[in-house]
Protein backbone atom coordinates (compact mmCIF):
# COMPACT_ATOMS: atom_id res chain seq x y z
CA UNK A 1 0.00 0.00 0.00
CA UNK A 2 1.08 3.41 -0.40
CA UNK A 3 2.08 5.59 2.40
CA UNK A 4 -0.25 8.41 3.34
CA UNK A 5 0.23 11.81 4.77
CA UNK A 6 -0.87 13.03 8.06
CA UNK A 7 -4.34 14.27 6.60
CA UNK A 8 -5.03 11.15 4.38
CA UNK A 9 -4.12 9.12 7.53
CA UNK A 10 -6.88 11.32 9.13
CA UNK A 11 -9.34 10.73 6.47
CA UNK A 12 -8.61 6.56 6.71
CA UNK A 13 -9.14 6.76 10.35
CA UNK A 14 -12.45 8.05 10.55
CA UNK A 15 -13.94 5.72 7.51
CA UNK A 16 -12.39 2.95 9.64
CA UNK A 17 -13.97 3.71 12.58
CA UNK A 18 -17.55 3.82 10.86
CA UNK A 19 -16.44 0.60 9.28
CA UNK A 20 -15.68 -0.69 12.54
CA UNK A 21 -19.54 -0.08 13.87
CA UNK A 22 -20.43 -1.56 11.00
CA UNK A 23 -18.23 -4.60 11.54
CA UNK A 24 -19.64 -4.78 14.81
CA UNK A 25 -23.30 -4.79 13.85
CA UNK A 26 -22.61 -7.28 11.50
CA UNK A 27 -21.27 -9.31 13.62
CA UNK A 28 -24.31 -9.03 16.54
CA UNK A 29 -26.66 -10.20 13.83
CA UNK A 30 -24.48 -13.05 12.79
CA UNK A 31 -24.90 -14.11 16.04
CA UNK A 32 -28.30 -13.48 16.73
CA UNK A 33 -29.01 -15.43 13.22
CA UNK A 34 -26.81 -18.21 13.88
CA UNK A 35 -28.01 -18.55 17.52
CA UNK A 36 -31.34 -18.75 16.76
CA UNK A 37 -31.16 -20.92 13.52
CA UNK A 38 -28.74 -23.97 16.12
CA UNK A 39 -31.16 -23.43 19.16
CA UNK A 40 -34.58 -22.80 18.21
CA UNK A 41 -36.18 -25.18 16.27
CA UNK A 42 -40.08 -25.56 18.25
CA UNK A 43 -42.28 -23.75 17.44
CA UNK A 44 -45.38 -25.09 19.56
CA UNK A 45 -44.98 -22.09 21.85
CA UNK A 46 -44.55 -18.22 21.38
CA UNK A 47 -41.82 -17.99 24.12
CA UNK A 48 -38.72 -19.29 24.95
CA UNK A 49 -38.11 -22.67 26.79
CA UNK A 50 -35.68 -22.86 29.49
CA UNK A 51 -33.34 -25.33 27.14
CA UNK A 52 -33.45 -22.99 24.13
CA UNK A 53 -32.27 -20.48 26.53
CA UNK A 54 -29.49 -22.12 28.03
CA UNK A 55 -28.72 -23.20 24.61
CA UNK A 56 -28.50 -19.75 22.87
CA UNK A 57 -26.35 -18.42 26.02
CA UNK A 58 -23.89 -21.04 25.81
CA UNK A 59 -24.07 -20.42 21.82
CA UNK A 60 -23.65 -16.90 22.32
CA UNK A 61 -20.37 -16.95 24.76
CA UNK A 62 -19.01 -20.10 22.73
CA UNK A 63 -19.05 -17.71 19.19
CA UNK A 64 -17.77 -15.12 20.85
CA UNK A 65 -14.65 -17.05 21.96
CA UNK A 66 -14.26 -18.98 18.40
CA UNK A 67 -14.56 -15.41 16.85
CA UNK A 68 -12.07 -14.10 19.46
CA UNK A 69 -9.41 -17.37 18.68
CA UNK A 70 -9.82 -16.92 15.06
CA UNK A 71 -9.20 -13.24 14.87
CA UNK A 72 -5.92 -13.70 16.70
CA UNK A 73 -5.15 -16.68 14.52
CA UNK A 74 -6.05 -14.61 11.18
CA UNK A 75 -3.87 -11.47 12.50
CA UNK A 76 -0.51 -13.53 13.32
CA UNK A 77 -1.03 -15.38 9.76
CA UNK A 78 -1.29 -11.62 8.32
CA UNK A 79 1.68 -10.55 10.32
CA UNK A 80 3.65 -13.70 9.08
CA UNK A 81 3.08 -13.18 5.73
CA UNK A 82 3.58 -9.46 6.15
CA UNK A 83 7.13 -10.39 7.02
CA UNK A 84 7.77 -12.82 4.62
CA UNK A 85 6.82 -10.24 1.53
CA UNK A 86 3.01 -10.62 1.23
CA UNK A 87 1.06 -12.14 -0.90
CA UNK A 88 3.03 -13.87 -4.01
CA UNK A 89 2.22 -10.57 -6.10
CA UNK A 90 3.40 -8.36 -3.83
CA UNK B 1 -30.56 -2.06 19.94
CA UNK B 2 -29.85 1.53 21.21
CA UNK B 3 -27.31 1.44 23.32
CA UNK B 4 -24.32 0.81 20.63
CA UNK B 5 -25.40 4.86 19.41
CA UNK B 6 -25.12 6.23 22.97
CA UNK B 7 -22.79 9.33 22.70
CA UNK B 8 -21.58 11.38 25.11
CA UNK B 9 -21.97 14.73 23.93
CA UNK B 10 -24.15 16.83 21.63
CA UNK B 11 -24.49 14.78 18.19
CA UNK B 12 -23.71 17.12 14.94
CA UNK B 13 -26.56 16.94 12.21
CA UNK B 14 -24.33 14.66 10.52
CA UNK B 15 -23.94 12.07 13.17
CA UNK B 16 -27.49 12.41 13.93
CA UNK B 17 -28.58 10.73 10.20
CA UNK B 18 -26.11 8.84 10.24
CA UNK B 19 -27.22 7.41 13.63
CA UNK B 20 -30.73 6.95 12.62
CA UNK B 21 -29.76 6.08 9.19
CA UNK B 22 -27.69 3.04 11.36
CA UNK B 23 -30.64 1.94 12.70
CA UNK B 24 -32.83 1.76 9.73
CA UNK B 25 -29.87 -0.72 8.49
CA UNK B 26 -29.81 -2.58 11.55
CA UNK B 27 -33.63 -3.22 11.36
CA UNK B 28 -34.24 -3.84 7.70
CA UNK B 29 -31.25 -6.17 7.90
CA UNK B 30 -32.92 -7.80 11.21
CA UNK B 31 -36.10 -8.78 8.81
CA UNK B 32 -34.17 -9.45 6.68
CA UNK B 33 -32.52 -12.58 8.56
CA UNK B 34 -35.51 -13.24 10.57
CA UNK B 35 -37.20 -13.75 7.01
CA UNK B 36 -34.59 -15.98 5.72
CA UNK B 37 -34.95 -18.12 9.07
CA UNK B 38 -38.45 -18.29 9.46
CA UNK B 39 -39.12 -18.85 6.07
CA UNK B 40 -36.70 -22.00 6.30
CA UNK B 41 -38.49 -23.42 9.61
CA UNK B 42 -41.68 -22.71 8.80
CA UNK B 43 -42.94 -22.77 5.38
CA UNK B 44 -43.35 -26.03 3.43
CA UNK B 45 -41.05 -26.37 0.32
CA UNK B 46 -43.44 -28.29 -1.75
CA UNK B 47 -45.53 -25.08 -2.67
CA UNK B 48 -48.39 -27.28 -3.77
CA UNK B 49 -50.57 -24.41 -2.47
CA UNK B 50 -50.55 -20.76 -2.93
CA UNK B 51 -51.95 -19.94 0.74
CA UNK B 52 -50.08 -20.10 4.04
CA UNK B 53 -52.35 -22.72 6.12
CA UNK B 54 -53.15 -22.78 9.64
CA UNK B 55 -49.53 -24.33 10.94
CA UNK B 56 -47.33 -22.30 8.61
CA UNK B 57 -49.66 -19.29 10.25
CA UNK B 58 -49.27 -19.88 13.09
CA UNK B 59 -45.31 -20.88 12.79
CA UNK B 60 -44.34 -18.05 11.63
CA UNK B 61 -46.15 -16.04 14.10
CA UNK B 62 -44.04 -17.80 17.11
CA UNK B 63 -40.81 -17.82 15.19
CA UNK B 64 -40.86 -13.47 14.77
CA UNK B 65 -41.31 -13.90 18.45
CA UNK B 66 -38.92 -16.19 19.42
CA UNK B 67 -36.35 -14.11 16.92
CA UNK B 68 -36.93 -11.30 18.84
CA UNK B 69 -36.38 -12.84 22.32
CA UNK B 70 -33.34 -14.38 20.96
CA UNK B 71 -32.04 -10.63 20.21
CA UNK B 72 -32.93 -9.18 22.95
CA UNK B 73 -30.58 -12.48 24.91
CA UNK B 74 -27.84 -11.66 23.02
CA UNK B 75 -28.27 -7.65 23.06
CA UNK B 76 -28.45 -8.34 27.29
CA UNK B 77 -25.32 -10.76 27.11
CA UNK B 78 -23.30 -8.41 25.11
CA UNK B 79 -23.97 -5.49 27.21
CA UNK B 80 -23.43 -7.32 30.99
CA UNK B 81 -20.20 -9.25 29.47
CA UNK B 82 -19.01 -5.30 28.29
CA UNK B 83 -19.86 -3.97 31.49
CA UNK B 84 -18.04 -6.48 33.80
CA UNK B 85 -15.18 -5.90 31.65
CA UNK B 86 -15.44 -2.14 31.78
CA UNK B 87 -15.65 -1.21 28.42
CA UNK B 88 -18.05 -0.25 25.45
CA UNK B 89 -20.15 -2.90 23.84
CA UNK B 90 -18.63 -2.33 20.85
CA UNK B 91 -15.20 -2.58 21.51
CA UNK B 92 -15.48 -5.83 22.90
CA UNK B 93 -16.74 -9.41 21.19
CA UNK B 94 -13.24 -10.87 19.12
CA UNK B 95 -13.19 -10.83 15.84
CA UNK B 96 -10.97 -9.13 13.24
CA UNK B 97 -10.96 -5.87 14.71
CA UNK B 98 -11.92 -6.53 18.49
CA UNK B 99 -8.99 -5.41 20.06
CA UNK C 1 -32.78 8.20 18.70
CA UNK C 2 -32.27 11.82 19.21
CA UNK C 3 -35.22 14.03 17.57
CA UNK C 4 -34.08 15.59 14.15
CA UNK C 5 -35.24 19.16 13.02
CA UNK C 6 -36.93 19.56 10.33
CA UNK C 7 -34.13 19.67 7.37
CA UNK C 8 -32.69 16.71 8.75
CA UNK C 9 -36.14 15.00 8.70
CA UNK C 10 -36.04 15.73 4.61
CA UNK C 11 -32.59 14.33 4.21
CA UNK C 12 -33.15 11.73 6.41
CA UNK C 13 -36.70 11.18 4.14
CA UNK C 14 -34.75 10.82 0.76
CA UNK C 15 -31.96 8.48 2.04
CA UNK C 16 -35.39 6.39 3.48
CA UNK C 17 -36.87 6.87 0.11
CA UNK C 18 -33.38 5.10 -1.72
CA UNK C 19 -33.14 2.43 0.86
CA UNK C 20 -36.82 1.38 0.67
CA UNK C 21 -36.14 1.19 -3.58
CA UNK C 22 -33.09 -1.04 -2.19
CA UNK C 23 -34.84 -2.95 -0.22
CA UNK C 24 -37.21 -3.99 -2.61
CA UNK C 25 -34.80 -4.80 -5.18
CA UNK C 26 -33.53 -7.22 -2.32
CA UNK C 27 -36.62 -8.84 -1.83
CA UNK C 28 -37.13 -9.22 -5.62
CA UNK C 29 -34.08 -10.74 -5.74
CA UNK C 30 -34.76 -13.28 -3.18
CA UNK C 31 -37.66 -14.24 -4.28
CA UNK C 32 -36.46 -15.21 -7.59
CA UNK C 33 -33.67 -16.74 -6.11
CA UNK C 34 -35.73 -18.81 -3.36
CA UNK C 35 -38.41 -19.82 -5.77
CA UNK C 36 -36.02 -21.34 -8.59
CA UNK C 37 -33.89 -22.80 -6.12
CA UNK C 38 -36.92 -24.84 -4.57
CA UNK C 39 -38.92 -25.67 -7.90
CA UNK C 40 -36.40 -25.95 -10.92
CA UNK C 41 -34.42 -28.96 -10.41
CA UNK C 42 -35.00 -30.49 -13.64
CA UNK C 43 -32.33 -29.68 -16.71
CA UNK C 44 -32.83 -32.27 -19.30
CA UNK C 45 -35.01 -29.28 -21.31
CA UNK C 46 -34.13 -25.61 -21.39
CA UNK C 47 -37.46 -24.44 -20.63
CA UNK C 48 -39.83 -24.20 -17.52
CA UNK C 49 -42.08 -27.23 -17.88
CA UNK C 50 -46.16 -26.75 -16.61
CA UNK C 51 -45.05 -28.32 -13.25
CA UNK C 52 -42.74 -26.11 -12.90
CA UNK C 53 -43.90 -22.87 -13.58
CA UNK C 54 -47.14 -23.74 -11.12
CA UNK C 55 -44.46 -24.36 -8.26
CA UNK C 56 -42.96 -20.87 -9.53
CA UNK C 57 -45.97 -18.92 -9.53
CA UNK C 58 -47.35 -20.68 -5.75
CA UNK C 59 -44.13 -20.08 -4.54
CA UNK C 60 -43.80 -16.39 -5.27
CA UNK C 61 -47.75 -15.59 -3.89
CA UNK C 62 -46.85 -17.92 -0.31
CA UNK C 63 -43.36 -15.53 0.13
CA UNK C 64 -45.41 -12.50 -0.59
CA UNK C 65 -47.69 -13.73 2.33
CA UNK C 66 -45.20 -14.66 4.56
CA UNK C 67 -43.64 -11.80 4.13
CA UNK C 68 -46.51 -9.68 4.73
CA UNK C 69 -47.54 -11.63 8.03
CA UNK C 70 -43.74 -11.82 9.71
CA UNK C 71 -44.02 -7.75 8.42
CA UNK C 72 -47.07 -7.06 10.75
CA UNK C 73 -45.47 -9.10 13.86
CA UNK C 74 -42.49 -7.23 13.14
CA UNK C 75 -44.06 -3.96 13.59
CA UNK C 76 -45.89 -5.04 16.51
CA UNK C 77 -43.24 -6.33 18.15
CA UNK C 78 -41.23 -3.48 17.88
CA UNK C 79 -44.19 -1.17 18.71
CA UNK C 80 -44.71 -3.05 21.78
CA UNK C 81 -40.75 -3.04 22.54
CA UNK C 82 -40.89 0.71 22.64
CA UNK C 83 -43.91 1.27 24.70
CA UNK C 84 -42.01 -0.93 27.54
CA UNK C 85 -38.75 1.20 26.95
CA UNK C 86 -36.85 -0.65 23.73
CA UNK C 87 -34.25 -3.07 24.14
CA UNK C 88 -32.25 -3.63 27.97
CA UNK C 89 -29.92 -0.85 27.04
CA UNK C 90 -32.29 1.81 25.99
CA UNK D 1 -36.72 -4.56 -14.62
CA UNK D 2 -37.58 -1.56 -16.06
CA UNK D 3 -40.79 -0.96 -14.37
CA UNK D 4 -39.17 -0.25 -11.53
CA UNK D 5 -37.17 2.65 -12.54
CA UNK D 6 -40.17 4.14 -14.42
CA UNK D 7 -40.47 8.33 -13.50
CA UNK D 8 -43.50 10.26 -14.10
CA UNK D 9 -40.91 13.41 -14.92
CA UNK D 10 -38.24 14.53 -16.70
CA UNK D 11 -35.45 13.41 -14.49
CA UNK D 12 -32.16 15.29 -12.86
CA UNK D 13 -28.53 14.17 -14.36
CA UNK D 14 -28.81 12.61 -10.44
CA UNK D 15 -31.57 10.25 -10.97
CA UNK D 16 -30.49 9.33 -13.84
CA UNK D 17 -27.30 8.24 -13.41
CA UNK D 18 -28.76 6.75 -10.08
CA UNK D 19 -31.30 5.01 -12.25
CA UNK D 20 -28.45 3.59 -14.29
CA UNK D 21 -26.38 2.65 -11.40
CA UNK D 22 -29.38 0.34 -9.79
CA UNK D 23 -30.19 -1.35 -13.00
CA UNK D 24 -26.16 -2.03 -13.25
CA UNK D 25 -26.27 -3.19 -9.34
CA UNK D 26 -29.08 -5.34 -9.99
CA UNK D 27 -27.58 -7.15 -12.93
CA UNK D 28 -24.56 -7.61 -10.74
CA UNK D 29 -26.57 -9.10 -8.25
CA UNK D 30 -29.10 -11.06 -10.57
CA UNK D 31 -25.95 -12.97 -12.08
CA UNK D 32 -24.21 -13.47 -8.37
CA UNK D 33 -27.36 -15.24 -7.40
CA UNK D 34 -27.85 -17.07 -11.17
CA UNK D 35 -24.80 -18.56 -10.35
CA UNK D 36 -24.70 -19.81 -6.78
CA UNK D 37 -27.71 -21.32 -7.59
CA UNK D 38 -26.35 -22.92 -11.03
CA UNK D 39 -22.58 -24.26 -9.63
CA UNK D 40 -24.56 -25.78 -6.37
CA UNK D 41 -26.98 -27.42 -9.30
CA UNK D 42 -24.89 -28.24 -11.71
CA UNK D 43 -21.35 -28.90 -11.10
CA UNK D 44 -20.05 -32.01 -9.44
CA UNK D 45 -18.66 -30.89 -5.73
CA UNK D 46 -16.04 -33.76 -6.74
CA UNK D 47 -13.47 -31.99 -8.40
CA UNK D 48 -11.95 -34.90 -10.13
CA UNK D 49 -11.06 -33.12 -13.09
CA UNK D 50 -10.71 -29.03 -14.09
CA UNK D 51 -13.20 -29.35 -16.93
CA UNK D 52 -16.22 -28.41 -17.66
CA UNK D 53 -17.64 -32.10 -18.67
CA UNK D 54 -20.40 -32.48 -21.31
CA UNK D 55 -23.29 -32.78 -18.97
CA UNK D 56 -22.21 -29.96 -16.56
CA UNK D 57 -21.93 -27.72 -19.57
CA UNK D 58 -25.33 -27.98 -20.61
CA UNK D 59 -26.61 -28.08 -17.23
CA UNK D 60 -25.76 -24.41 -17.20
CA UNK D 61 -26.68 -23.72 -20.16
CA UNK D 62 -30.63 -24.84 -19.35
CA UNK D 63 -30.09 -23.27 -15.71
CA UNK D 64 -28.95 -19.72 -16.89
CA UNK D 65 -32.13 -20.03 -19.56
CA UNK D 66 -34.80 -21.39 -16.83
CA UNK D 67 -33.54 -18.88 -14.39
CA UNK D 68 -34.39 -16.01 -16.58
CA UNK D 69 -37.66 -17.46 -17.36
CA UNK D 70 -38.07 -17.68 -13.58
CA UNK D 71 -37.37 -13.88 -13.43
CA UNK D 72 -39.81 -13.34 -16.28
CA UNK D 73 -42.47 -14.57 -14.15
CA UNK D 74 -41.71 -13.03 -10.87
CA UNK D 75 -41.70 -9.88 -12.91
CA UNK D 76 -44.75 -10.49 -14.32
CA UNK D 77 -46.81 -11.37 -11.63
CA UNK D 78 -45.79 -8.55 -9.52
CA UNK D 79 -46.64 -6.46 -12.20
CA UNK D 80 -50.17 -7.63 -12.32
CA UNK D 81 -50.65 -8.08 -8.04
CA UNK D 82 -50.17 -4.50 -8.18
CA UNK D 83 -52.21 -3.43 -11.22
CA UNK D 84 -55.31 -5.55 -9.79
CA UNK D 85 -54.71 -3.52 -6.63
CA UNK D 86 -53.94 -0.57 -7.89
CA UNK D 87 -50.48 0.42 -6.91
CA UNK D 88 -46.96 0.91 -8.43
CA UNK D 89 -44.94 -2.50 -7.70
CA UNK D 90 -42.24 -0.87 -5.45
CA UNK D 91 -44.93 -0.48 -2.69
CA UNK D 92 -46.54 -3.37 -2.77
CA UNK D 93 -44.92 -6.98 -1.50
CA UNK D 94 -45.10 -6.90 2.32
CA UNK D 95 -41.95 -6.91 4.24
CA UNK D 96 -40.54 -4.56 6.33
CA UNK D 97 -41.43 -1.41 4.27
CA UNK D 98 -44.23 -3.30 2.30
CA UNK D 99 -47.00 -0.95 3.71
CA UNK E 1 -33.16 3.90 -19.33
CA UNK E 2 -32.87 7.56 -20.06
CA UNK E 3 -30.14 8.48 -22.68
CA UNK E 4 -27.06 9.83 -20.73
CA UNK E 5 -24.96 12.90 -21.96
CA UNK E 6 -21.50 12.70 -22.19
CA UNK E 7 -20.09 13.92 -18.82
CA UNK E 8 -23.24 11.94 -17.28
CA UNK E 9 -21.75 8.97 -19.38
CA UNK E 10 -17.79 10.07 -18.01
CA UNK E 11 -18.84 9.68 -14.16
CA UNK E 12 -21.60 6.69 -14.96
CA UNK E 13 -18.17 5.31 -16.29
CA UNK E 14 -15.91 6.09 -13.74
CA UNK E 15 -18.93 4.65 -11.19
CA UNK E 16 -18.83 1.46 -13.03
CA UNK E 17 -14.75 0.55 -12.80
CA UNK E 18 -14.86 1.10 -9.11
CA UNK E 19 -18.00 -1.32 -9.33
CA UNK E 20 -15.84 -3.98 -11.78
CA UNK E 21 -12.99 -4.13 -9.28
CA UNK E 22 -15.62 -4.82 -6.72
CA UNK E 23 -17.33 -7.27 -8.41
CA UNK E 24 -13.67 -8.95 -8.53
CA UNK E 25 -13.17 -8.44 -5.58
CA UNK E 26 -16.41 -10.39 -4.69
CA UNK E 27 -15.57 -13.08 -7.27
CA UNK E 28 -12.53 -13.71 -6.32
CA UNK E 29 -13.75 -14.60 -2.29
CA UNK E 30 -16.05 -16.90 -3.64
CA UNK E 31 -13.83 -18.14 -5.43
CA UNK E 32 -11.83 -18.79 -2.11
CA UNK E 33 -14.38 -19.68 0.00
CA UNK E 34 -16.25 -22.02 -2.06
CA UNK E 35 -13.04 -23.80 -3.13
CA UNK E 36 -11.81 -24.12 0.75
CA UNK E 37 -15.84 -25.56 1.57
CA UNK E 38 -15.70 -28.21 -0.93
CA UNK E 39 -12.07 -29.13 -0.54
CA UNK E 40 -10.91 -28.17 2.93
CA UNK E 41 -12.60 -31.17 5.31
CA UNK E 42 -9.39 -32.59 7.39
CA UNK E 43 -8.28 -30.70 10.27
CA UNK E 44 -5.69 -33.16 11.92
CA UNK E 45 -2.80 -31.30 10.62
CA UNK E 46 -2.71 -27.86 9.70
CA UNK E 47 -0.68 -27.55 6.47
CA UNK E 48 -2.53 -28.34 2.79
CA UNK E 49 -2.61 -31.88 1.93
CA UNK E 50 -1.68 -32.51 -1.75
CA UNK E 51 -4.93 -34.29 -2.31
CA UNK E 52 -6.52 -31.53 -0.76
CA UNK E 53 -4.27 -28.84 -2.95
CA UNK E 54 -5.10 -30.37 -5.99
CA UNK E 55 -8.68 -30.72 -5.24
CA UNK E 56 -8.04 -26.79 -4.90
CA UNK E 57 -6.46 -26.33 -8.09
CA UNK E 58 -9.44 -28.12 -10.22
CA UNK E 59 -11.87 -26.33 -7.88
CA UNK E 60 -10.47 -22.76 -9.16
CA UNK E 61 -10.38 -24.03 -12.87
CA UNK E 62 -13.49 -25.56 -13.10
CA UNK E 63 -15.44 -22.33 -11.26
CA UNK E 64 -13.33 -19.67 -13.54
CA UNK E 65 -14.40 -22.13 -16.95
CA UNK E 66 -18.18 -22.58 -15.34
CA UNK E 67 -18.16 -18.49 -14.35
CA UNK E 68 -17.26 -17.60 -17.98
CA UNK E 69 -19.84 -19.52 -19.40
CA UNK E 70 -22.61 -18.64 -17.35
CA UNK E 71 -21.85 -14.79 -18.08
CA UNK E 72 -21.85 -15.75 -22.12
CA UNK E 73 -25.62 -16.73 -21.48
CA UNK E 74 -26.14 -14.60 -19.24
CA UNK E 75 -25.13 -11.52 -21.90
CA UNK E 76 -26.47 -13.81 -24.66
CA UNK E 77 -30.13 -13.91 -22.59
CA UNK E 78 -30.04 -10.45 -21.91
CA UNK E 79 -29.43 -9.50 -25.42
CA UNK E 80 -32.04 -11.50 -26.80
CA UNK E 81 -34.61 -9.63 -23.98
CA UNK E 82 -33.26 -6.16 -24.96
CA UNK E 83 -34.19 -7.17 -28.77
CA UNK E 84 -37.34 -8.37 -28.10
CA UNK E 85 -38.49 -5.13 -25.91
CA UNK E 86 -36.95 -6.60 -22.51
CA UNK E 87 -38.87 -7.31 -19.87
CA UNK E 88 -42.80 -7.34 -20.01
CA UNK E 89 -43.18 -3.92 -18.12
CA UNK E 90 -40.85 -2.23 -20.27
CA UNK F 1 -3.63 -9.22 -2.10
CA UNK F 2 -2.02 -6.38 -3.24
CA UNK F 3 -1.66 -7.45 -6.68
CA UNK F 4 -5.14 -6.00 -7.35
CA UNK F 5 -3.85 -2.47 -6.36
CA UNK F 6 -1.05 -2.56 -8.50
CA UNK F 7 -0.93 1.53 -10.01
CA UNK F 8 1.15 2.53 -13.26
CA UNK F 9 1.33 6.19 -12.12
CA UNK F 10 1.53 8.52 -9.16
CA UNK F 11 -1.68 8.19 -7.35
CA UNK F 12 -4.09 10.88 -5.76
CA UNK F 13 -4.90 11.05 -2.35
CA UNK F 14 -8.27 9.77 -3.25
CA UNK F 15 -6.81 6.88 -5.13
CA UNK F 16 -4.62 5.93 -1.97
CA UNK F 17 -7.36 6.11 0.63
CA UNK F 18 -9.88 4.38 -1.81
CA UNK F 19 -6.95 1.82 -2.02
CA UNK F 20 -6.43 1.42 1.68
CA UNK F 21 -9.92 1.00 2.41
CA UNK F 22 -10.24 -1.54 -0.62
CA UNK F 23 -7.80 -3.51 1.27
CA UNK F 24 -9.07 -2.74 4.62
CA UNK F 25 -12.74 -4.58 3.20
CA UNK F 26 -11.27 -7.17 1.79
CA UNK F 27 -9.32 -8.25 4.62
CA UNK F 28 -12.42 -7.58 6.41
CA UNK F 29 -14.74 -9.92 4.13
CA UNK F 30 -12.26 -12.75 4.19
CA UNK F 31 -12.63 -12.76 7.68
CA UNK F 32 -16.16 -13.01 7.51
CA UNK F 33 -16.11 -15.96 4.91
CA UNK F 34 -13.82 -17.72 6.95
CA UNK F 35 -15.47 -17.40 10.15
CA UNK F 36 -18.15 -18.85 8.37
CA UNK F 37 -16.32 -22.11 7.15
CA UNK F 38 -14.71 -22.69 9.82
CA UNK F 39 -17.48 -22.20 12.64
CA UNK F 40 -19.33 -24.74 9.84
CA UNK F 41 -16.69 -27.39 10.08
CA UNK F 42 -15.30 -26.88 13.86
CA UNK F 43 -18.40 -26.26 16.06
CA UNK F 44 -20.16 -28.60 17.89
CA UNK F 45 -24.02 -27.34 16.80
CA UNK F 46 -25.26 -29.01 20.39
CA UNK F 47 -23.84 -25.81 22.46
CA UNK F 48 -23.77 -28.35 25.38
CA UNK F 49 -20.69 -25.80 26.94
CA UNK F 50 -19.90 -22.91 26.77
CA UNK F 51 -16.34 -23.18 26.24
CA UNK F 52 -14.21 -24.14 23.77
CA UNK F 53 -13.10 -27.49 23.96
CA UNK F 54 -9.91 -28.95 23.06
CA UNK F 55 -10.54 -30.39 19.36
CA UNK F 56 -12.71 -26.77 18.87
CA UNK F 57 -10.10 -25.25 19.51
CA UNK F 58 -7.11 -26.83 17.26
CA UNK F 59 -9.48 -27.16 14.66
CA UNK F 60 -10.45 -23.69 14.53
CA UNK F 61 -6.39 -23.02 14.21
CA UNK F 62 -5.90 -25.23 11.43
CA UNK F 63 -8.69 -23.92 9.89
CA UNK F 64 -7.86 -20.57 9.91
CA UNK F 65 -4.02 -21.36 9.04
CA UNK F 66 -5.80 -23.61 5.63
CA UNK F 67 -8.18 -20.33 5.03
CA UNK F 68 -4.71 -18.61 4.35
CA UNK F 69 -3.18 -21.23 2.20
CA UNK F 70 -6.23 -21.68 -0.30
CA UNK F 71 -6.49 -17.65 -0.05
CA UNK F 72 -2.54 -18.05 -1.14
CA UNK F 73 -3.37 -20.94 -3.89
CA UNK F 74 -6.20 -18.34 -5.57
CA UNK F 75 -3.86 -15.61 -5.81
CA UNK F 76 -0.77 -17.37 -7.10
CA UNK F 77 -3.23 -19.11 -9.78
CA UNK F 78 -4.74 -16.24 -10.88
CA UNK F 79 -1.87 -14.22 -11.52
CA UNK F 80 -0.44 -17.08 -13.41
CA UNK F 81 -3.37 -17.45 -15.65
CA UNK F 82 -3.49 -13.78 -16.58
CA UNK F 83 0.17 -13.33 -17.20
CA UNK F 84 0.11 -16.64 -19.64
CA UNK F 85 -3.12 -14.83 -21.28
CA UNK F 86 -1.19 -11.41 -21.03
CA UNK F 87 -3.29 -9.73 -19.25
CA UNK F 88 -4.22 -7.87 -15.61
CA UNK F 89 -5.69 -10.35 -13.17
CA UNK F 90 -8.52 -8.11 -12.58
CA UNK F 91 -9.86 -8.21 -16.19
CA UNK F 92 -10.14 -11.86 -16.45
CA UNK F 93 -11.88 -14.84 -14.62
CA UNK F 94 -14.80 -14.75 -16.66
CA UNK F 95 -18.49 -13.92 -14.62
CA UNK F 96 -20.46 -11.75 -16.10
CA UNK F 97 -18.05 -8.26 -16.83
CA UNK F 98 -15.83 -11.02 -17.44
CA UNK F 99 -14.70 -9.64 -21.16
Amino acid sequence: MDSLNASEQRELQSIMERKQMKEFMTMYSNLVQSCFDSCINDFTSKSLGSREESCVMRCIDKHLKSSERMGNRFQEQNAAMSASGGLPGR
Amino acid sequence: MSFLFNRPRQPSSAEKIAAAEMEVDMMTDMFARLAKSCNAKCIDKDFRESELNKAESVCLDRCVAKFFDVNVKVSEKMQNDAQSAGRSPAAGGGGLFGM
